[in-house]
């Protein structure tokens, strides 16, 4: 299936809430979605059917919510659609692991960087950070604990 | 019967992958040696090496530092710490202080690029092994005044 | 309690009497037995430095230059080193079995010293079955690996150990097919004999396939790369050895590169003609055989991959066993025929 | 699909003894086979594995974080650490896209220097997959040979960027030196060199009976499956597919250069040691081509603004390092530090497919893919 008749899908069955043409020579991105969260798993199983691969995926923390951006494309003609999603205040969204296995570790990622939860994900645990850490440190309310701060610039910190 | 042929064909051919790799060894055993004992010889620097920052020299011997303080803000691992002194002449400022911590440095050489009036350059040390976190940091002006007079 | 012998003579006579029912073998096997503690190590020093220094050539580097001339004396240091090395037991390993283990490895290399020709004379027990002597110590070799294995408390150490028995297991049937043709044309397993009916054709005319057969099996035997499954480096740490450190380590390095010199030193004898050769002493002769082979060897370790360890196994019982029995039978029929 | 256990549970198995049918082995992370820091976690059937997962994130230093602090040119510098091997290459993909966000002119001259370096550096990085892959299959010599020619290409870029492995060689509308007719004539020494060598390299391994049992039919993946875990690089084109951001999406200059994308058969490991030698080839066809249409004028852009603040925007620009395709992805909110730097780098992905690839396979092909997917593990944990 061809990437632009699989965007003219997209777009007749999901009913995006905004349909932008990505200017590619700018942002990379030539065709750009905004959809509810719940209609992401559909788009994500419409895309990877069509022949789709999942480039990133990842969210940006717009301190009032989070925001899910998924970046597909495909491998004869690159066409990048990107999907993105507000985030209630739950944070919740679902998993596409299953759909696509690419996902597993980006999803994993994404929970503990910026504390998404992905409902449907059979594993979530944290991948790169400590397994008991209980911070996102890329949320912008995250502040450096004050041992990860470099120690002062002059000190003489003589080791022996 | 096709299977018999490639088991001897596999033989043969493998025998064969074995000898080339011998000559390949064998070859490079009576070729000349083409490293270096490094503490005993050591190889010429190129021009362009980019070590830790130091002050360039002026004619009369002085440096450029205005103290301006551009590099300190461009440094993205807070390497820099610079003073200075309202100079004599009344206007401006001369350094009389410059700091660096080599072992936070990442040498990519912003400070250089940024520097107004071109007081900063690589120099061309690069045996910097140090028992103490204090031995990196480095002071630039003591430094240039041993350069200026070993000459 | 019978009182102290106040004879004067008692240990003269004591060793006139040990000499008469042991007889003057007693002085050569003492002797011998002290000259091949020596040979043993200053074999495998040469041979360390002979493998570095090849190993650093053949990838254009100088290799070790620091310590005395060309960094002769750089293996000596080094067994230094080990000596001095804290013997480190791993805890939950079994004691017993992991001090001994490095024993059981070296041991029976010294015996298989004794049978081998350095020369015509010069040999410790110049016995009728010294070809058997050296496969059935060598065999015990692998005893001491399993028990290294096993003791150490470590899984890698036990899969490089479970490797090594089956590897060990698969290249012994190999090896004396290859030499029992030669036997078959000498009639004799004194190694002695076997070179002496080898004074107009080296063997390795006659038998190019045995004795094909027979290097690389006994790489393998030796656990050499790219046969050397069970250390395999970068696969299992350093396999069996894993655990071991100062001088029970170099009990293993000096078992290893012993066992290469017996197996060069066998083919020189089977295939090579042993000590025979024109103008120079039989020694030197010997000698220069056992370290071309030797090299021939080392030269595999740095130029070929490791092979995996099913291959390993595939390739000994599809290829090196069917080819060894064929040679075998090929060999008794010309025998037959000929002779 | 994962082990889904806790971290006790793992570490009580691991420490148990060999009371069952099958155990645990910890494969890292200090473990001569894997390169860095990274942990593998083997179930074991005797030397069967039945199950594998990965453990990552031992050198994680939060490069997003940093990148989210920091001016655009201060962040600079940490591009070279992600990819330590391919640092040319992530230096000037970081550069395009700020670029391409904040529409800096860029003097043809600096992208055709560009160009050679990344592709030089590429074939460094290429290099030492090939000797460390090698030393996995227990071959140390070739990974002296490949410093040979790794140090004539040092040598190269060491003339023009001071550094040898963190180069920090490109600026933002440029790059940091002009290039003489000295670095020409060593770039074309050294495609003559490197032509030869890699006749040796074949002699010495490609046919090699050893090297090709090691290496055929292990760690098959399909080009489905490549697609279902998002492989890329020469990973993905071990499986038969053509992708290849330098062909599909050209940044740079690379559309001016005839260039081929080798593609593997059936993506085992030998195709993914064929696709890396080919590009090699490849590699030194680009730096003759953009030696010989290499233009005059300036090599750096001096209209560039010191603090870059680019338009309120994302971007998400596509490059293609040694290691496959790196995403970046950067959300600007108009001031002079990016309000989300987002980087998704292919060894990450690329690593995801190992828990499936070596299920049922022996310990020793568990070293031979793991080295043949060019793992960087600061790459996997930034």
């Amino acid at each position: 299936m061809d990437s632009s008749s699989v965007s003219k899908e997209l777009v007749d069955k999901l009913a995006p809430i905004e349909v932008r043409e990505g200017d590619y020579d700018r942002t990379g991105v030539h065709l750009d979605l905004a959809l509810e969260p719940e209609k992401i798993r559909q788009a994500a199983e419409l895309l990877l059917e069509a022949g789709c691969f999942l480039e990133n995926l990842t969210a940006v923390d717009h301190v009032s919510h989070r925001e899910m951006v998924y970046h597909f494309n495909e491998y004869s003609q690159p066409f990048r659609i990107v999907i993105r999603a507000n985030l209630g205040p739950e944070d919740e969204i679902e998993s596409i692991q299953d759909l696509c296995p690419a996902a597993d570790w980006q999803e994993r990622e994404c929970f503990e960087m910026l504390g998404v939860k992905f409902t449907g994900h059979s594993d979530l645990r944290r991948l790169l950070l400590p397994e008991d850490a209980d911070f996102f440190p890329l949320r912008k309310d995250f502040v450096n604990p004050p041992e990860a701060q470099a120690p002062e610039y002059h000190q003489e910190t003589d080791d022996h | 019967m096709k299977g018999l042929y490639n088991y001897f064909r596999e033989i043969v051919v493998g025998f064969w992958s074995i000898i080339l790799g011998y000559s390949v060894t064998l070859n490079q055993l009576v070729k000349p040696i083409i490293t270096v004992q490094y503490p005993r010889v050591k190889l010429e620097m190129d021009p362009a090496y980019r070590g830790h920052i130091e002050l360039t020299k002026m004619l009369d011997e002085g440096h450029f530092c205005v103290a301006c303080g551009t590099c300190v803000r461009a440094c993205p691992s807070d390497v820099i710490k610079v003073q200075g002194i309202k100079s004599e002449a009344g206007s401006g400022k001369t350094g009389i202080l410059f700091l660096i911590d080599y072992s936070r440095c990442s040498l990519c050489g912003i400070c250089v690029d940024v520097c107004p009036v071109d007081a900063l350059r690589f120099s061309m040390e690069y045996e910097l092994a140090h028992y103490s976190r204090w031995d990196s940091v480095i002071d630039l002006h003591a430094r240039f005044k041993e350069q200026k007079v070993r000459g | 309690m019978s009182p102290p012998p106040t004879d004067p003579n008692f240990f003269v006579n004591f060793w006139n009497q040990a000499s008469y029912y042991i007889g003057p073998e007693l002085w050569v096997s003492l002797v011998g037995l002290l000259a091949i503690i020596g040979f043993v190590t200053i074999n495998a020093l040469a041979l360390i430095y002979g493998e570095l220094k090849i190993a650093g050539h053949i990838q254009r580097r100088p290799a070790m230059m620091e310590v005395g001339w060309h960094g002769f004396l750089q293996p000596v240091m080094d067994a230094v080193k080990l000596l001095v090395k804290e013997l480190t037991t791993p805890t939950g390993a079994n004691r017993f079995l992991f001090i001994i283990a490095p024993g059981v490895v070296f041991l029976p290399v010294l015996v298989a010293f004794i049978v081998i020709p350095f020369s015509e004379t010069l040999v410790v027990r110049d016995i009728n079955l010294g070809l058997l002597l050296i496969f059935s110590f060598s065999a015990l070799n692998v005893v001491g690996i399993l028990i290294a294995g096993w003791a150490s408390h470590n899984k890698y150490s036990l899969i490089g150990a479970m490797r090594s028995v089956s590897q060990n297991v698969a290249y012994e049937i190999p090896i004396l097919l290859s030499a029992m043709a030669v036997v078959m044309m000498t009639n004799s397993l004194n190694l002695n004999e076997i070179i002496r009916a080898q004074d107009k054709v080296w063997f390795i005319i006659y038998q190019p396939l045995a004795a094909i057969i027979f290097l690389i099996a006994s790489t393998a035997e030796t656990n050499r790369t790219p046969f050397d499954i069970p250390e395999a480096d970068g696969e299992l740490v350093a396999g069996f050895h894993t655990e071991f450190s100062g001088m029970r380590f170099a009990l293993f390095f000096l078992a290893e590169y012993s066992n290469m010199f017996i197996v060069a030193a066998l083919f020189a004898v089977l295939f090579l003609g042993g000590w025979r050769g024109p103008v120079l002493p039989g020694l030197i002769w010997f000698l220069l055989k056992v370290y071309l082979v030797v090299f021939v060897v080392i030269v595999a370790r740095w130029t070929f991959p490791r092979t995996r360890f099913d291959q390993l196994m595939t390739f000994s019982w599809k290829i090196l066993i069917p080819f060894a029995l064929f040679n075998l039978v090929f060999t008794g029929l010309i025998i037959k025929l000929v002779g | 699909m994962t082990i889904n256990i806790t971290s006790q549970e793992l570490e009580r198995r691991i420490s148990g003894g060999l009371t069952e049918q099958t155990f645990w082995l910890n494969m890292g992370p200090q473990h001569p086979a894997t390169h860095g820091v990274l942990r593998v976690l083997l179930h074991l059937d005797g030397e069967r594995v039945v199950e594998a997962e990965p453990v990552i994130g031992y050198i994680h230093r939060g490069h997003e974080r940093m990148g989210e602090t920091r001016p655009y040119a201060q962040f600079y510098p940490n591009t070279s650490r992600m990819d330590y091997i391919g640092a040319m290459t992530y230096n000037h993909g970081y550069c395009a896209a700020v670029e391409k966000m904040a529409s800096i002119e860029v003097p043809a001259r600096a992208e055709y220097i560009r160009v050679i370096s990344s592709e030089l550096n590429r074939i460094g990085s290429h290099l030492l997959w090939l000797g460390a892959y090698l030393m996995d299959l227990g071959a140390f010599t070739p990974f002296l040979y490949i410093w040979d020619d790794r140090e004539a290409i040092n040598d190269i870029l060491n003339k023009v960027t001071g550094s040898r492995l963190t180069y920090s060689y490109n600026r933002f509308g440029g790059v940091h030196m002009d290039v003489d007719d000295e670095f020409m004539a060593g770039c074309r020494a050294f495609i003559k060199r490197m032509r030869k060598r890699l006749k040796t390299y074949d002699r010495l391994i490609t046919g090699n009976i050893i090297f090709q049992k090691r290496a055929k039919d292990v760690g098959l993946i399909s080009p489905e499956q490549a697609r279902q875990f998002g492989l890329s690089g020469p990973c993905l084109r071990a499986s038969g597919v053509e992708y290849d951001i330098r062909k599909k999406e050209p940044y740079s200059v690379y559309s001016e250069f005839d260039f081929d994308i080798p593609v593997g058969r059936q993506g085992d490991t030998y195709d993914r040691y064929l696709v890396r030698i080919a590009e090699m080839e490849q590699s030194l066809r680009i730096i003759e081509q953009a030696l010989g249409k290499m233009p005059d004028g300036a090599y750096i852009n001096d209209k560039v603004p010191r603090d870059l603040a680019p338009d309120p925007g994302e971007i998400y620009f596509t490059f293609e390092s040694p290691r496959g395709e790196v995403g970046i992805f950067i959300v600007s909110d108009g001031t002079r530090i990016p309000y989300r730097m987002h980087w998704k780098t292919p060894s990450y992905t690329n690593l995801s497919i190992l828990a499936e690839t070596v299920r049922g396979v022996l310990v020793a092909d568990v070293v031979a893919i793991m080295g043949s997917f060019d793992l960087v593990i600061p790459e996997i944990d930034r």
